[in-house]
């Protein structure tokens, strides 16, 4: 009998349990909200610790997962979901043995954050913006110029109390420091200052990229949060902070500022997981069956979730974890 | 000017600002070191500090001040430094902090 | 600049029949911006407003000084919310930025812990015998002028444009940080864009300055100017302030609040004579303006009448630019023709005293 | 009989501006010395010291014995080029005594007297020819070698040759010259006139057979210009070349001789040791910072001669572990670690008296005894070895004074070794003052360093200043403590300061044979290596530092020793990092075994 996962969600995660799945000789169909599959990672510039292009791990699955044959339903939103099938926005219901949650993060809004000036400024930019801009090749400063002095700040909506977004969105750290390294690059003589409150190189070979930018590249990292950003006569934006670790005020003029906003749960996570009794973690984000041996395992029968959907990670994670979701999957149909 | 005392002045404001600061020196010193561009602030060197066990001087935050372009003092501070070398022993990112001391005062001192 | 986040922050405003409580700063410095706010709303607007003699002080500079205790000034406050009560009137309306940001706070902590609204309805009964009930509306005499900012700009006999350039007066506007910094939701744009005076500005035919120190305080900060120890710091604030806008250029500043006002007028000439350095084009000084000032000389007020003549920074070359008619000669004589007195001609109102001119 | 041709003048030119000068510089350099100095020269030359010098002069100068026994083909290319040229000089001078007697021969004359004696008809002896032309020769032999090994130094044992200055290229390329155009001059007049020895006359027959007799006498002449010329040309680039070395190290050896060493403060006394490097290059092997880390231009004889011609940068003059190696080699014995401490100071004591005013008043020093013990900084960070002590000094009921367990002030020797010696100063008299006051006959500490500076710079009467191992080997002979015995095997690393700095070698040893097996490494005693991380180099980065502890290492490892033991916090610190086998302190493996 021919088997039939639902996957939702058409990012890297979706992708890549269909395409397990489709190795272990089970079929899938993949429901995807927007117009295309990809996800997040259809307008980001390049990756981590080997600034490899996005599309060099995109295009890849999008080729494989149309040579499997696997279904892909664009414009598809799911609004509600149990162990044997999801409800679409229109009322079409898709059935199937198993389901996967696969729906990925939210950028959290940097407007919500008034403070900084984002949608106020016109060289207020998210680390969303700066990778569109720079797959774009249009990354300058709105009037055209190149900036001289760039602000990165660090942990935009990420373990931020005001915003109730307390967690570590872990990736933004990284990112900031690639973005610097690559903004140094693009505008030689700009000189770029991270703020940060901690810095966490938690994966293989980033440590060795901070300290690149840090040495290499001579882009200065003061430890402190910016508290907010002001326009100077010139256009420019001065920003304020402490610099803790002088324990003095510090304020300064950029020609940019750029905020790494962070990744927050859906705000549908909670429709999703009262429809299908799925547990949701304080942050928002799905809280798999247990995070060792269940990591995969949404806790309600038939119904698994990978990738984003359960917590901040990086593409190579997600990746993994999407070969163990099809693996859990597949045990999960052989045992029923 | 009308000489009149007010009994106050205009206090001076704390913040550093980039904006004013010279950092040509700062920028220098970290040409001849860019290793120092990578102290973290963790507080190993200040805290095992010889000078720093009998007074409030405090390499971290001297150095720190003097990459932001604030070098008034800066000299005096460091001159309370007694070059043992404790620093260097304990720095987790493997700066060469006596170096440092070294390079701050001759850049600073102008010689 | 975008300013999206401006609609974002909106406030119910009672349209008529205002309980008007008085600030004490403005009644001592401008006299006659609140006599102004009266004559407008009641006979440009046609509105009823209740000037009524039997308030008293908020007693907030006092609270803010860590003299006056929370339960005396909430009894303080219930009292006055007794006297609108007996005069028949819902909507409470202060002229001054500090009380509103008491009553604002007095009206939450009652709303947060109903037992320190209990407590004060028996402080209250115990003191005076009386019992209050809470306004229905409570707003910042700016956010009325804001209300009605449209209707001022129909009746207007003149705009906020440089009569001889055409060009829109540049103005620096300054909210107080009792208006929205401490409930952003109960100030018009909120804290970090407020939009009071801005809107007046942009309906009037004025141009808003947004500087770095936009935000800032004016550096009265109650306890930093009233002990002298800590006046430096108090004048420093002004002064980056000062620093900050200077570079705009701005023709004048208009203050929401009576304090904001008065420091930053009056700091003016302190800094002048403290360090050499005055702002304002000429060396002059940049005028600051209370909101009601500005109303009235939009609406055709005689500057003298709005008490203008009480500013340390002179008026005259703001009123030339705007083509205001005044008489020189009767800048400094009262009401019924009396001469009022001349203060000695200090560094911001003489052109040539030579001063480091920040312009 | 005249002794004059035109084409001595060159030569006669040289040598004159090179006496003059050599007299200039030398008595301005004396002038300029510190009275003390000079007075220590003045009441030495009475003395049997003048005598060894002479002697030194003779075994040195001219023989190149410290050479010969670093390596004897170098040796044997020094000594050939200066002793054979002063025997020909010597020689020929007898020469023109043999043949015309004892009577007045201008300096031409006896420097060209084949020519005279050829164009003059003057006699000349035959064996005066065969010596003289053995001794050309054997001078010959040692250019030979000398180019060898400006193109291969490998051949002589060295890696490494030291790169040169304008002025040297002169001199050099004249004195190659000078050797070659005497042999022809020489031989071209035995051909013309006959005479000769084996050599000459040899030469001068095969040129006779093979040349036209018209062009060896158009050839005569310019020959012996060119061999004049050469000579003048040496002569007057002399004083401002490597071979100023020549005549500058006579002085040197007499001012040795009578006590006067390199100090704190550069003074003109040095020109004398910078002047009498002759930038044999030996001390570039055995700088680990050459051999390791691949540095090439902060070595001794690139430091002096920067410092001789006044373009010594700071980060050459601080790039140098002072961990001594070079100077245990120096054949001229030149103090180098002292000349580059006092150029450093120069370049960065800038005297404050207000400093150090924070010390005032500071004393953080607990227990009473007449034993002090100084851990030093260093040993703050190598607890162990600070317990170690506490466990020794209770097992031979030892009252202890603990003058810096809650933290103490640096000895100074840090500082110093960067430049700042007035600085430094303040620290030292700090500290003694301390140790006075607490009424201590004997001040133990850990740290070599500190060993170092308090018995070289402290003023401590009546308190004698030992290492750790020195107090603890007395411990053990005298009985007081009882040590285990066992058969492990140990390897023991002799840290800089101690052994070559303080000249203690075999203390630690017996303390380490005493527990068990001492197996040496193969660099050892004064051979032995730096473990990198020397506070007197404030230039190398924390990789290279390890680099070298790696080196260190790979040897103490390659022993099969269990433990590595040594007797500095330092080389502890260092060598842990990088050996595979436990680093231990001396005083831990006695605690280990009480």
């Amino acid at each position: 009998m021919k088997r039939r996962v639902v996957i939702i969600g058409g990012g890297v995660a979706g992708m890549q349990t269909a395409l397990r799945l489709h190795a272990a000789g089970i079929g899938s169909v993949i429901l995807e909200k927007d117009s295309a599959t990809g996800g997040k990672l259809r307008d980001w510039h390049k990756l981590f610790p080997t600034f490899t292009p996005a599309s060099e791990v995109l295009d890849p699955l999008r080729r494989a997962v149309g040579a499997a044959g696997i279904e892909v339903r664009t414009g598809a939103e799911v609004v509600g979901l149990d162990g044997r099938g999801a409800v679409l926005a229109d009322g079409t219901r898709i059935d199937g043995d198993a389901v996967v949650v696969a729906t990925g993060f939210t950028l959290f809004d940097a407007r919500i954050k008034e403070e900084y000036g984002y949608g106020i400024y016109d060289n207020v930019l998210t680390s969303a913006d700066v990778e569109r801009m720079l797959n774009e090749g249009t990354l300058s400063m709105k009037n055209g110029d190149r900036p001289r002095r760039i602000a990165f700040l660090h942990c935009v909506g990420s373990r931020d109390e005001k915003v109730c977004q307390r967690h570590c969105s872990r990736v933004c750290c990284v990112t900031g420091v690639k973005q610097a390294m690559e903004l140094k690059e693009r505008f030689p003589e700009a000189d770029v200052f991270n703020f940060y409150m901690d810095i966490r190189m938690f994966g293989s070979g980033y440590e060795e990229m901070y300290r690149e930018a840090q040495v290499r590249h001579n882009v200065h990292f003061v430890r402190g949060r910016i508290s907010e950003a002001a326009p100077t006569i010139d256009g420019r934006i001065q920003i304020k902070a402490e610099d803790t670790l002088t324990g003095r005020p510090l304020r300064m003029s950029v020609d940019m500022l750029i905020l790494l906003v962070g990744m927050r749960a859906n705000d549908d996570n909670r429709r999703l997981a009262d429809s299908a009794s799925l547990t949701l973690a304080p942050s928002g984000f799905v809280q798999p069956a247990d995070p060792f041996l269940h990591s995969v395992e949404s806790g309600a029968e038939g119904i698994f979730c990978v990738g984003t959907v359960t917590a901040p990670k990086n593409v190579g994670e997600t990746l993994a974890e999407a070969a163990a979701a099809a693996d859990a999957v597949a045990d999960y149909l052989k045992n029923r | 000017m009308a000489a009149i005392n007010w009994g106050y002045g205009i206090s001076k404001p704390r913040a550093i600002d980039i904006d004013r600061n010279n950092l040509r020196r700062s920028d220098e010193i970290l040409h001849e070191m860019p290793e120092l561009q990578s102290c973290i602030g963790c507080g190993s060197c200040t805290a095992v500090c010889t000078a720093g066990n009998l007074t409030e001087f405090n390499f971290r935050k001297v150095h720190t001040l003097v990459r932001r372009g604030e070098y008034e003092g800066a000299y005096e501070l460091m001159n309370r430094c007694m070059l043992c070398g404790k620093c260097r022993l304990v720095c987790p990112r493997g700066i060469n902090t006596r170096g440092v001391v070294m390079l701050i005062k001759r850049k600073l001192g102008d010689f | 600049m975008n300013r999206r986040n401006w609609t974002d922050y909106q406030k119910e405003i009672a349209d008529d029949r205002y309980y008007y409580a008085r600030s004490c700063i403005r009644q001592n410095f401008f006299p006659g911006s609140e006599r102004a706010f009266l004559n407008i709303l009641h006979d440009d607007l046609g509105r009823d407003v209740l000037d009524d003699p039997l308030h008293t002080s908020c007693t907030g500079i006092g609270y803010h000084s860590d003299i006056v205790p929370l339960e005396t000034i909430m009894t303080v406050v219930a009292r006055q919310f007794s006297l609108m009560n007996d005069a028949g009137y819902e909507n409470f309306i202060s002229s001054c930025i500090t009380s509103f940001g008491v009553y604002t706070e007095i009206l939450s902590t009652w709303e947060e812990f109903p037992e320190t609204e209990e407590r004060t309805r028996e402080n209250l009964f115990k003191a005076t015998g009386r019992e209050f009930r809470k306004p229905k509306s409570l707003a910042h005499t700016s956010d009325i002028v804001f209300h009605f900012r449209e209707r001022i700009a129909e009746l207007a006999q003149r705009r906020l444009v440089n009569v001889e350039t055409g060009e829109p007066l540049r103005v620096v506007e300054h909210i107080g940080c009792h208006y929205a910094k401490i409930f952003p939701k109960s100030g018009i744009g909120g804290s970090e864009f407020p939009y009071v005076l801005a809107g007046m500005i942009e309906s009037w035919g004025g141009e808003c300055v947004d500087y770095p120190e936009r935000r800032h305080c004016c550096g009265f900060g109650f306890r930093n100017y009233l002990v002298q120890a800590n006046r430096g710091y108090s004048i420093a604030n002004s002064h980056k302030k000062l620093e900050s806008m200077a570079p705009y250029k701005p023709d004048f500043i208009v203050a929401n609040c009576p304090g904001c006002a008065m420091f930053l007028d009056k700091w003016q000439y302190a800094i002048a004579e403290m360090e050499g350095t005055t702002y304002g084009q000429g060396g002059r000084g940049i005028p600051v303006l209370t909101y009601e000032e500005m109303a009235g000389l939009v609406l055709g007020y005689d500057p003298w009448e709005l008490g203008m003549q009480m500013h340390q920074v002179d008026v005259e070359p703001l009123l030339d630019k705007m083509g205001v008619a005044y008489d020189p000669a009767a800048k400094y004589l009262g009401r019924n023709g009396k001469f009022i007195g001349q203060p000695d001609t200090a560094v911001v109102n003489c052109c040539d005293a030579i001063y480091d001119i920040k312009q | 009989m005249s002794f004059f041709a035109p084409f001595c003048l060159p030569f006669m030119a040289g040598a004159v501006v090179m006496f003059a000068l050599l007299l200039v510089k030398w008595s301005t350099w004396f002038c300029g010395m510190p009275r003390a100095d000079k007075m220590a020269v003045l009441r030495g030359l009475p003395t049997r010291k003048t005598l060894a010098a002479v002697w030194e002069v003779v075994s040195e100068s001219l023989l190149h014995r410290r050479i010969f026994r670093i390596n004897p083909v170098l040796g044997y290319m020094h000594a050939s080029l200066a002793f054979g040229w002063f025997l020909l000089i010597a020689v020929g001078w007898v020469e023109t005594v043999a043949c015309l007697g004892l009577r007045y021969v201008p300096l031409q004359g006896h420097v060209f007297y084949k020519y005279f004696a050829a164009t003059e008809s003057l006699p000349h002896l035959a064996v005066f020819d065969q010596a003289m032309d053995f001794l050309l020769l054997v001078v010959l032999s040692g250019v030979a070698l000398a180019w060898g090994k400006r193109f291969c130094s490998r051949m002589m044992g060295m890696r490494r040759t030291t790169k040169h200055v304008p002025g040297d290229r002169v001199a050099l390329s004249a004195l190659w010259f000078v050797f070659p155009t005497r042999l022809v001059a020489e031989s071209i007049t035995a051909a013309l006139y006959g005479g000769g020895g084996f050599l000459t006359g040899g030469l001068g027959g095969v040129m006779e057979e093979y040349l036209s007799p018209l062009l060896l006498a158009r050839l005569f002449e310019p020959v012996w210009w060119v061999y004049s010329l050469s000579l003048g040309v040496f002569f007057a680039a002399l004083p401002f070349s490597r071979y100023m070395h020549i005549f500058t190290e006579v002085p040197l050896i007499f001012l040795r001789r009578y006590g006067v060493r390199a100090g704190d403060k550069e003074s003109s006394g040095d020109r004398f040791r910078t002047d009498a490097c002759s930038r044999c290059g030996i001390c570039i092997d055995p700088c680990q910072l050459q051999s390791v880390l691949g540095i090439d231009d902060v070595q001794s004889v690139y430091f002096l001669r920067d410092r001789r011609y006044k373009m010594l940068e700071m980060k050459v003059a601080n790039n140098c572990l002072m961990c001594g190696r070079c100077e245990a080699k120096c054949p001229v014995g030149i103090d180098l670690n002292t000349l580059r401490r006092n150029s450093r100071d120069t370049m960065r004591n800038i005297p404050d008296e207000r400093r150090y005013d924070y010390f005032a008043g500071v004393d953080r020093s607990s227990g009473e005894g007449r034993v002090g013990y100084f851990a030093g900084c260093m040993t703050m960070l190598t607890p162990r070895t600070l317990t170690a002590m506490e466990r020794i000094f209770a097992a031979a009921g030892e009252q202890v004074w603990w003058a810096d367990r809650s933290g103490g002030v640096c000895c100074g020797r840090p500082l110093k070794l960067s430049g700042e010696t007035d600085s430094a100063r303040r620290m030292m008299d700090y500290n003694a003052g301390l140790f006075r006051k607490h009424g201590i006959a004997t001040i133990v500490t850990s740290c070599p360093i500190c060993l170092r500076t308090f018995r070289e710079e402290y003023d401590l009467p009546g308190i004698e200043v030992i290492h750790h191992s020195e107090y603890i080997m007395r411990l053990i002979r005298s009985g007081r403590i009882k040590v285990g015995r066992g058969e492990e095997k140990f390897t023991y690393h002799d840290p800089c300061e101690l052994g070559r700095g303080a000249g203690i070698y075999d203390e630690p040893r017996e303390v380490i044979e005493s527990l068990g097996v001492l197996v040496e490494p193969h660099s050892t005693r004064e051979n032995s290596l730096c473990c990198g991380s020397s506070l007197a180099n404030t230039v190398i980065s924390d990789a290279q530092q390890l680099r070298i502890a790696e080196g260190l290492a790979a040897e103490l490892d390659a022993t099969g020793a269990s433990t590595v033991v040594t007797a500095c916090p330092l080389c502890k610190k260092a060598v842990s990092c990088a050996a595979s086998a436990p680093v231990k302190d001396l005083s831990e493996v006695v605690a280990e075994r009480l």
